[in-house]
């Protein structure tokens, strides 16, 4: 890896350099999830793996699937029981004037319903759980 | 002129107005829900005034309290900028009751071409062509047969009740129309509870391109050229220019006054947009009538930057009963832009929408480079309202230039704190169909997958000594948690 | 087209210039001195490189240290910008020396333009005026006076030896013509030490005007139109506007065609500028000669934004040995386009310059608003150099509007923590005269004192009450002291 | 004198309201200097004063004429003893390319003078006494 010399510009903005090559760099957050804007790219850097980047991915896939965010949920399409293929649609939610499907991770069975059609959810609510 | 204009929208659209309001020395009003107490488009106006509580239905919807605050701050005019109530003719209507001039057409002309079916009718009496289609009055499978070899393959059997693509059968020869006929009806009857079929043309790779038309109230009406607007997903458009590559002189022609003979048909006033499917590019290519949108579109701005008219200023002539300045010769295109939308939204999680602080947002300012938003640092995206947060134009001579100048904004336009689509609308701006110009409306779909696929990647060295850096930073220097408790609640009435 | 450009300047036009080679897909490097470590020009650019110690002499003048940066960088070409070394020929011979390509003319060219005496014989070669004048060989006060009467009333008469308007003398008639040779003997002679005078043809009122022109390497050259400059003060310009409203289209072309000629005789290439004083408005108007300006202007985007046409961009195209894509023909102009310059200055305190940290630093992103900046918030302007902080050109379909619109801008172009001219631009931008465009190079002369009057005054009830909120939110949300003690100095040498 | 209402929109951004009339306002810097603007016109506010705003003026006029940025002394163009009158250069500074007249700021004699020609002065260094 090539060393990086990093030089404030003001509040947030960063230039980077490898000793070539020159960014201009923005960055932003606590440090649990850092996000850093390069070259239009944007990397939310966790602080514990620093230089041990990953991407955030929105659910972990531990079974339980969750709200993203506040929304009204519309169809539940599944019941317990069921098996669906990866990319089904089990459940749409709709927020800020758009429909957002929670779709199947992975081929599974329902195992359990957490919500109803009509009910208002917040982020990280259970809605359903595979098994 | 009017003396005061009350807005009844939100966000950057919002923002927009009041600016051209300012330019002409007329006063602004904005109205507020409580999500947005501390939105950019009050801070921006002469006046401000709180409609209702955070959901639109009590707020940007309710036509009373509009209309009271409006009264409240006797205001003369109203502008209803896009979405909102600014199609809804009753909105229209309560306007001219109160005495308050609507900035659109009348309420008549909106709620006749926010029928289809009406618009439709309006279009085929002034000879603009419609995608050929019926509803067969027999819907045995022989009549339904007849209707589509009639029509002309391929066709599209639809279900009349239906909409979003759901139990939409294409045929294109003889031989599997039967089966198909069947198929499309059960399909219908389990999705709709109602078999009954429409057949249409099916136009093969369309593109959307749309006119932009502006009428006075002295019998005058103009177009001021196309917008191609084939970029889009679920019907939301992403990406406009203007010039659209498919057309040629004798074709722009053709569907301006296509789209005039539209306007002048429905009794149109103010600015409007007639929205056409095009068949082929070219001089030999076919246009069909969708429909009317009888307001300022999202996208106007490639319109005014490509024509040098400002369409809103132009808006607000218009309704205060001026006459339009040009005659159609004198208007013309210079150059190309490019309009991207920026959405809070996922791309690596289906367009999810995203909620949340601006930590950091920085607008790319550059030759060339338009962005119209009604956010700054600092502020929320909330859950409430539609995704946009910007859009971003980009003008030069070429549209190729257009497109590489778009491409270094976007580089140099960072958002941080919630994820937006900046990084998928560069993959497109690159994607070489786009830079060919080979477009259809349904580009995102073919195309989609492979953009998103482009997005993955770790981390590269230089993104990590910068998160690194600002550890330093942030710890010698603690950058204000801006949204965090609030410290603000105490910061009321001071006396002056 | 070349790989890669390194721009031998800083501030706004080394970033300007960096968005274009982005554009062109080519490399920027930019230079930097040791007070511009962090400034916004280095980290815009793909490669940055340090060239010395803050003082210009030392950096950005260095001849040597700039060719050794651009050598040790590989670059093909250098964009010199303004300033600086843009206009001199050792340095554009030194480039050629070391096998890079100039992005100007050739050296011999700026050093015979670079010549007033030498420009103004070129400018009378191709059959353009200038303002007639002579320094007698004969000194006498007959002979002196001989001369004023050829030359006929009003003259000036000036030291041979001076500038800055020192022991000028107007004559407006016969009776006071040999009392004012004495006077202005005497004057000459105590002021400079040498008695020569030299009488000149007194243009009142004069407007200055200059025709932007542009030149390939294949013999082809055009001209963009005029600008108009004449708002300015100790020779440097204010604010800069095009068209002119003194030109009609009769003036307009013989005046292109003159810069065009001068740009002939002189064998020039690239961008230029011919600077005419004009005097008069309308077809009977006169314009002569005063010099020729062998690089990009200052104030080049109030063209850019009138013509369509990127000049950076034509700069590097036709240094590349591209030809000039268009004709005289087909070059337009179209809307009105306004550019006011932005500077570190105290209005209060004779134009005194600032220099400091910019605390807070907004610029107005809205439609027809473009910012050439070379700084942002938290940024420092630095004593060492110039105090143009930023350009921003507003652009309309009229001069009025585009009037309105810069204003409109100004009010929302929030620069704390230095002083600046923004409100003394909005004192001058309101001015009747202004607004009416009866302009002349002594505008600022005589208006400038009334202008600043109207400056002074108290905070108003609504400034108090921000500040006091200010300190609320200040005690509960520390915001960082960028430029407080150094924090950053540690953050060296990150291992990525 | 109104009411009025501050609200803060983000970071230095705020809208002032006095119930009819609305702004956008900025603010930053130290208590003892805050800078505010408000439609295009700059005030820097002292602690002390809130509600008793000045505008900072540059030179206090206590005799003694300082220097109000980096600067080089150019010319000095007056003697000790020398009768000036309100508005004579009395020095002339150079800083960021441009000439610095530093004017008497009423009719005096000049006392002392503290620099001479060439001297690169710092902001608050002594130029010159007046009587």
């Amino acid at each position: 890896m090539s060393s990086m010399t990093v030089t404030p510009v003001s509040d947030g903005v960063y230039r980077v350099s490898d000793g070539a090559r020159n960014w201009i760099a923005y960055a932003a957050g606590p440090a649990d999830a850092r996000w850093v804007f390069i070259d239009g790219r944007v990397y939310v850097i966790d602080a514990a793996s620093r230089g041990m980047p990953r991407r955030k991915k929105g659910t972990d896939d531990h079974g339980a699937l969750a709200a993203p965010m506040p929304a009204t949920v519309v169809t539940v399409n599944v019941e317990p029981g069921q098996r669906v293929a990866r990319g089904d649609v089990l459940i749409m939610l709709e927020a800020m004037k758009m429909e957002l499907p929670v779709k199947a991770p992975r081929d599974a069975t329902v195992k359990a319903i957490a919500c109803r059609e009509g009910e208002l959810v917040q982020p990280g609510f259970p809605l359903l759980e595979l098994e | 002129m009017f003396r005061r204009i009350l807005i009844a929208n939100r966000g950057e659209i919002a923002v927009r107005v009041s600016r051209a309001c300012g330019e002409l020395g007329i006063e602004s009003v904005a109205v507020y829900s409580d999500a947005d107490a501390r939105a950019l488009h009050v801070a921006s106006a002469d006046r401000a005034i709180r409609i209702g509580p955070a959901p639109p239905s009590e707020s940007y919807l309710a036509i009373e309290a509009i209309i009271g605050a409006a009264q409240r701050t006797e205001c003369d005019a109203v502008h209803p900028g896009y979405g909102f109530l600014s199609e809804n003719p009753r909105f229209a209507a309560a306007c001219v009751e109160a005495g308050i001039t609507f900035i659109g057409p009348p309420a008549d002309v909106i709620e006749r071409m926010g029928s289809k079916i009406a618009a439709r009718q309006i279009a085929q009496r002034a000879g603009v062509p419609i995608v050929p289609g019926a509803t067969p009055s027999d819907q045995s499978d022989a009549a339904i047969a007849d209707a589509a070899r009639a029509i002309g393959f391929p066709v599209l059997l639809k279900p009349s009740e239906g909409g979003g693509g759901i139990g939409m059968k294409v045929v294109r020869e003889e031989a599997s129309l039967l089966p198909a006929i069947a198929q499309a009806r059960r399909e219908a009857r389990a999705a709709f509870g109602d078999g009954t079929l429409y057949v249409e043309r099916l136009v093969e790779r369309p593109r959307h391109v749309e006119i932009q038309v502006l009428a006075d109230h002295h019998d005058q009406i103009v177009h001021l050229f196309e917008r191609e607007c084939s970029i889009q997903r679920r019907h939301q458009k992403v990406v406009e220019e203007t010039p659209s590559v498919a057309l040629t002189p004798a074709l722009r022609r053709r569907m301006g006054e296509a789209a005039v003979a539209v306007a002048r048909a429905a009794g149109y006033r103010n600015a409007g947009t007639v929205e056409f499917l095009l068949d082929g590019t070219g001089d030999a290519a076919r246009f069909y009538f969708l429909e009317m949108n009888t307001r300022l579109q999202v996208e106007h701005p490639v319109t005014e930057q490509v024509t040098g008219i400002d369409l809103v200023r132009a808006q607000i002539a218009v309704a205060a009963g001026e006459r339009l300045p040009w005659t159609q010769a004198q208007l013309s295109q210079r150059g190309h832009a490019i309009e991207v939308r920026v959405y809070a939204e996922d791309p690596a999680r289906d367009d999810l929408p995203q909620a949340g602080p601006l930590l950091l947002y920085r607008e790319p300012m550059m030759p060339g480079i338009r962005v119209d938003s009604g956010v700054v640092e600092g502020a929320e995206i909330s859950v409430h309202y539609d995704p946009l947060v910007a859009k971003l134009i980009a003008s030069a001579d070429t549209r190729e230039a257009a497109r590489r100048r778009a491409i270094l904004a976007l580089r140099r336009y960072p958002i941080l704190g919630i994820r937006t689509n900046v990084s998928f609308l560069l993959a497109l701006l690159e994607h070489p169909r786009f830079v060919s110009g080979e477009l259809d409306t349904r580009f995102l779909d073919s195309e989609g997958e492979s953009l998103r696929a482009s997005l993955d990647g770790d981390a590269p060295p230089e993104a990590l000594a910068v998160a690194r850096a600002a550890d330093e930073a942030i710890r010698s220097n603690a950058r204000p948690a801006v949204h965090g408790n609030d410290p603000w609640s105490a910061l009321r009435d001071w006396r002056g």
